[in-house]
């Protein structure tokens, strides 16, 4: 089992959703974050002191998959996330030892 | 950007030039103004006579006068601090609350750099252009820079009070016009487009049409000897035609935002949007009943009548949504007592309390479909449904103003004996619905022309719609460098 | 749901049954309204003669009671204004800073509902319940939609405004007295029973309630030949003491909300209820001073004696907070200004301003040992202390209202030779302590009992408390499909 | 805080001890105050006569004199309630939003507790101090607990008027300068420090600074015998000038806040602050134009250069920032726009609109160097901005009425034979700028000495700055016990 | 050493604290998040567009642990966090391979 | 590669951030959290109500490097983010087995 983390931008979330419930994966759990590489960030200016915007807005998709579900899943996270512009995001993918799931209580294979 | 920097300097420069003509005393103010009533004055009676002259009639009625216009003035000052309240806080509330996070302070800045701008320009020559002596199209220049605008009253403007109470009371009507139609245009209009586009719009669309309707000798004037005699008592072709129908045009020649219709833009926070709401309403009572240019019987009638459609509009538009979608909606609320207000408008001070109940109820249940079934239709992107809700409700209340105008709220016309003729259909004048055609003909026709022209003429000087790139960062911080929010800290 | 369904539909209908009665001049408005003041009126003075004629004074005459008049009635629009804004959006923001974030628009929502829906019951025949003649415990249906309510003034409520001020006026403190209620119901009662229930509360709770205190001939009325005159200026029995009796008889008939009190429950914004609760004092100046019916004397005292309350009760709320938990709190800073703004609101037009401080203290610290600790003593869940606050604050009010009422402020007894009698305790009248708790004990009973009929009713007919799924997910999704926030794009 | 707690022990002893001064018939309301126009009157005229006599005209004249009263009241009751909107929510919002979110309560609260604690110092002793009889450096007790203060008006304050109404009106404006301080001491100063201090500037500072400038016989009087005649509308030097220059000085004596200039301290929610804004704006009409203490053409004039002054320096502040720092931002349009607030306060009386607008422009440039530019040169922790808006703002601003002020708005000064003299540079009297440097050097002075004796006195007693772990962890929980949001439920 | 991660409902977080506190677990990070899965989500309508609300509120919380304490802890939270209904959650077990407290600098073994 | 989770205080952020920067290492994504450890928390009473607050507002950072980055971050993180008081916070070390980034859609070795 993986737990694959997709670092996308805040308006793909609907689309990465989407292309995993393709792949038939509905279980996922989103964060809010704020990103910071390569694309550029902005300056704020308050009454003439500035600040450097420099973490942008972004969400964090979790999503844990049997390990072979997980090329499957990259491949629809990138597909339906990538806008070719600089700041799309990454996927990490991390080794998962155990699964339960609370309402039963088992450790399941999701 | 350059524009504006030179009208900016502008403004910077004026007053210089203007100070010598203010400076002494103005023909206009020849009594200091705390003469008329600041101190307890002396008794009018001359204490020997035990007869009553004449002279003492005299002074006490002077006095009379001058009870009689602080109390109108009280109203009237009150009424035009409300109707400020209705664009900021009010409109930049409700409209900050219906944008995306990202460009709440991008909407909100625009109605309160109106509240500046618009200032400026009706010192220097909106007020002339709208209230001075002109043709029947527009005012002239007689009150350029506000000459002879002092605290004696013009009677034909607020006979009552102030000539100055009226100006800037008109004033505060001018600067939520073109605020409303930042609602079409929201999220992906530049700033500096706005600035300009908006600047131009005032003096080409606004100030035509308010001379129009409520000027003297205006070519839709009901009561100042106007051709086409066009009922709208406080606005609803001045205001909110304008503004809706110019809305549209906006909406369509800006194109939609990116990813509209299909990435989902709910609103960022409708709490705000309910507190812009409420606000409108409250403030309403001071563009409607304050329209009475009194505090008498009339302005009252108007405050009922502009309670009663808001109330009976949010009522309504609840209903088709909890018949339609099975949801009655807090959104849904807010935006029936906003179209109900509107509609409203042009009648509050010609019609009884029940027609206002009916008309509040017409324009609740037509601007929610306005909204969910025409807008769907035409897959245009008024954002906020400016054109929805200003353009169709106002439409509607110009028409129903026709319909249900009565003398015995407002004798508007008279025969040559001084005798009340019928004002609205209702009232068995049914001539008046083709007047009314007439004036929402006018209004749609000039805001319809003048605004694609003007948006023109902004887009090839300085640009109307911002980058792609600041589209999707957000207004916010790419035009004015700012977050609304902060919280992590 | 088909229940309101059905009485929706019937606002969509009457109307057109009432038009012809309106469309025709109404007989209480010979006049048209603006007749009365808004164009300047030629002096009253025949120029020729040297001696002033008595016609020329009857000329004069009229012009003063015109001017009175719209001075009066400039405050008095001005109040219903504030009145109004007390509950949106003043409450509303109150109450929804209060509830967790789920349950945000649905508190919000219903507060604004009801500003739409009593004033349509109004309209039709809230008004005449309580100001139309009848008997000592309701008003007749003489001012059935509105009939006979036009711009001249009812000499017995308010004989220098419209009547038609007066009804509106009147209407705003209909809407915020059910609207409290909503306060102990919150995060648990389903958006159909709380409509239903509201509108069954306003007729038969609210309505003889006014009657009996304000109403000509009423039981309780002081000035106007009741019974047991009960001294209640601007409401603490007819608003206060039924809202919050009643409010508690709504917490213990829906039970506790899922999870309380283990589970914690803090405001989800303490910034909007702090909001609404300065807009809720600001506003409490038009509901109490404006209960004065004019711009006079007793209007400026009870402004005064309002303000002062809400400062004592806070500094009492806030000492006795920090001395029992160690730390003083912006919630506690607000509740003890609002339960200052309600205990004084019966004795308002009747104390001098030493007095309402002392008032505003008991409250303060009275109803922080409500909340605090009788609250939690008893274990029910009035989820937002509206009984704790409105109903106990209330209570105390109008029992202090006996002992601080006094005729130099306000001469409401007379003797045959028209020599003002005491009023209060303190001014030499022990008795009016027990008319005072007469007044209490009906406002309570008609409260308890009435609410738990028709809860019941509302119970069988349309349900009150949302499901548990409900309650869970938050009313905003499952009620109104809405979220009060939306941050994340 | 054993001091605080002692003192509040006094608030809650003391009125036992008044009531009996109280309970009876006060000497100064001799008449109830019901009296005077709230129901209908009997006309004044005799009916049988048809020559006018002089006691029906005398009758009239009662009449007249009041319905003027009801007028003038009525805008006076409204413009204290608007001046009390000012604070809360106006301030409160203002400042909560520019603090970080750890400190929103914390700042906010200050404000609604000066609200309460100065209303009950200003009952017992300040309105005395202010306006009683006394040097020309303070009042005099003659009006401790509001001895001889009721509805009859006071000649020398407000002629039309009850005193009552003067007295709650001038309230407001004590209410609101200490709470303008706050913005310097904000996320720093302890709770319990803020009110020693508080109850103590206002006694020693304020107090002292309003009767010098608008008592009777005060030393910067300009109307009622002072020996240097300062103009002073509304409260330049009163208001703004002593509680900046105060700002200036705790900010100085508190020392910055942690990692302050280090780390980034952005505004918590700009939409909070926008809204308070707007609140201030339109609350600002109560301000200067209530400052007419009628609802005359003088009244209308300052509202009119209010409003111009307002919207100018929004302008100047937004072309400044566009033109240094290439974005136009909220922020500053709200910055600049309480700039303009500020400095036409002194002159609002006094100016004709053209120069209104110069004197705002003037303000929104100069208040955005101070706070850009000036600011971060001397590197003090103005946390937000009460010196660079309020003390800067309010100099200018009283410097400029000396130049603008012209006796075609007022007619301060008179010769001998009644005739108008000037009274500013440019209505020809140069040495009127004299007399503003005095009135300012003055304000400065009273300022800075009494602010650090006050601050110095304070930190011996309870202590001003919070600990280093409060700092970190925020106000709201460590001062408050409280958290502004509680969203993630 | 584990980094337990379990996602549960936001009404849950007190009731799983203590219980982690009673098998002397005391440390631990907490953040909101929104999850999918089985849990039928909501529709919102704002003035006629209609949105899916599918991603419900839920709290992750990240416990990292010594080896021998995480059946304990996993124990402790499933009994803490179920309700038995749909939307309970699930607990994720993942590798730690180093751990430090910042305060000292030095590598933890917790 | 190694996924370092470091849970810093809110106003440490920016130091961690350029400290990174330093090492060359300018990727991460930032999470608002709140968290419980050996800090003492707070009471806050509403209305008598009294509450704990005892999960503290702080925020994680999250940053994937090569192997042989991972103790040059750390140690850059540590040394940012350290005041010596409690409640300074943690980091963990977690392996990660795969990485891509979306823009290019490629397996990435960052
Ligand atoms: N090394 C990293 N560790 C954790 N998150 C990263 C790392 N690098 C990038 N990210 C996340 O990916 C987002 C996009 O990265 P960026 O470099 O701006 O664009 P792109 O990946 O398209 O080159 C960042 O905002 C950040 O949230
Ligand atoms: N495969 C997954 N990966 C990550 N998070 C998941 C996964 N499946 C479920 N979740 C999380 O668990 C929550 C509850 O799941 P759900 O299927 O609704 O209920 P249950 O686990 O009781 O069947 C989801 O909202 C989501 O946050
Ligand atoms: N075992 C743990 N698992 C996850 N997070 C932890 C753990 N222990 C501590 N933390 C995080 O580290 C933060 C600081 O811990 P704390 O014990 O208060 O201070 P310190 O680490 O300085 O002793 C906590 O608020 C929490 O977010």
């Amino acid at each position: 089992m993986k737990l694959i983390k997709a670092i996308v931008r805040p308006n793909k979330v609907d689309d990465v959703k989407e292309a995993l419930g393709r792949v038939s994966l509905s279980g996922m759990t989103v964060t809010e974050v704020r990103g910071h590489g390569k694309q550029k960030g902005h300056t704020a200016i308050y009454r003439g002191k500035e600040y450097d915007v420099s973490l942008l807005p972004k969400m964090e998709i979790e999503v844990v998959v049997a390990d072979n579900m997980v090329d499957d899943a990259v491949a629809a996270i990138i597909q339906a996330a990538r806008t070719g512009e600089i700041g799309d995001g990454r996927v990490f993918v991390i080794p998962v030892e155990q699964s339960y799931r609370i309402r039963t209580g088992e450790r399941s294979e999701l | 950007m350059k524009t504006f920097a030179a009208a900016a300097l502008l403004c910077l420069l004026f007053p210089v030039s203007v100070l010598r003509a203010q400076s002494s005393p103005q023909p206009s103010i020849p009594q200091p103004l705390s003469a008329q009533a600041a101190s307890p004055q002396p008794s009018a009676l001359s204490p020997s006579a035990s007869q009553a002259s004449q002279s003492d009639l005299a002074k006490l009625d002077q006095r009379v006068t001058a009870a009689q216009s602080s109390a109108d003035n009280a109203w009237m000052l009150v009424s035009a601090a409300l109707v400020l309240m209705m664009t900021g806080p009010g409109l930049a509330l409700f409209y900050g609350g219906l944008v995306r996070q990202k460009n709440t302070l991008a909407i909100m800045m625009q109605s309160f750099a109106l509240m500046a701008l618009i200032t400026i320009l009706w010192a220097l020559v909106g007020y002339s252009l709208c209230f001075g002596e002109g043709t029947p199209i527009i005012g002239g220049f007689s009150h350029v820079l506000l000459r002879g605008v002092g605290v004696d009253p013009n009677a034909d403007y607020g006979g009552t009070i102030p000539q100055l109470t009226f100006m800037v009371y008109q004033l505060m009507f001018a600067i939520i016009t073109p605020a409303l139609i930042t609602g079409a245009t929201a999220e992906r209009m530049k700033f500096s487009g706005t600035v300009m586009f908006m600047s131009l719009w005032f003096l080409f669309v606004y100030a035509p049409l308010a001379h129009m309707v409520w000027g003297k000798g205006g070519l839709l004037n009901a009561t100042l000897g106007g051709t086409f005699p066009t009922l709208d008592f406080a606005g609803g072709t001045v205001v909110h035609i304008t503004s809706g129908v110019s809305a549209l045009v906006c909406a369509l020649y800006l194109g939609k935002r990116q990813g509209y219709p299909k990435e989902p833009m709910p609103p960022h926070s409708l709490v705000l949007s309910f507190m812009g709401a409420c606000m409108l309403w409250v403030g309403w009572f001071g563009f409607n009943a304050g329209s009475a240019l009194a505090s008498n019987g009339l302005a009252t009638s108007a405050f009922v009548a502009t309670h009663f459609a808001a109330a009976a509009a949010t009522i309504g538009w609840l209903v088709a949504e909890w018949t339609t979608r099975g949801r009655p909606s807090a959104l849904g609320a807010i935006s029936g007592a906003v179209a109900g207000l509107v509609a409203i408008t042009p009648a509050s001070g010609f019609v009884t309390p029940m027609p206002a109940l009916v008309i509040g109820l017409v324009a609740g249940v037509g601007c929610f479909l306005m909204v969910t079934w025409v807008k769907s239709l035409f897959g245009y992107d008024d954002a906020l449904d400016a054109f929805g809700v200003h353009g169709a409700g106002g439409t509607m209340g110009a028409l129903l103003t026709g319909v249900f105008a009565t003398r015995s709220v407002q004798a508007v016309f008279h025969d040559a004996q001084g005798r009340a003729l019928p004002v609205g259909w209702i009232d068995g004048n049914i001539g008046q619905i083709g007047y009314q055609i007439v004036g929402i003909g006018m209004a749609w026709a000039f805001a319809l022309v003048g605004t694609i022209v003007l948006l023109k003429i902004t887009d090839l000087v300085v640009g109307v719609r911002a980058s792609e790139e600041q589209e999707i960062e957000g207004l916010d911080l790419t035009e004015h460098g700012e977050e609304a929010y902060n919280l992590e800290m």
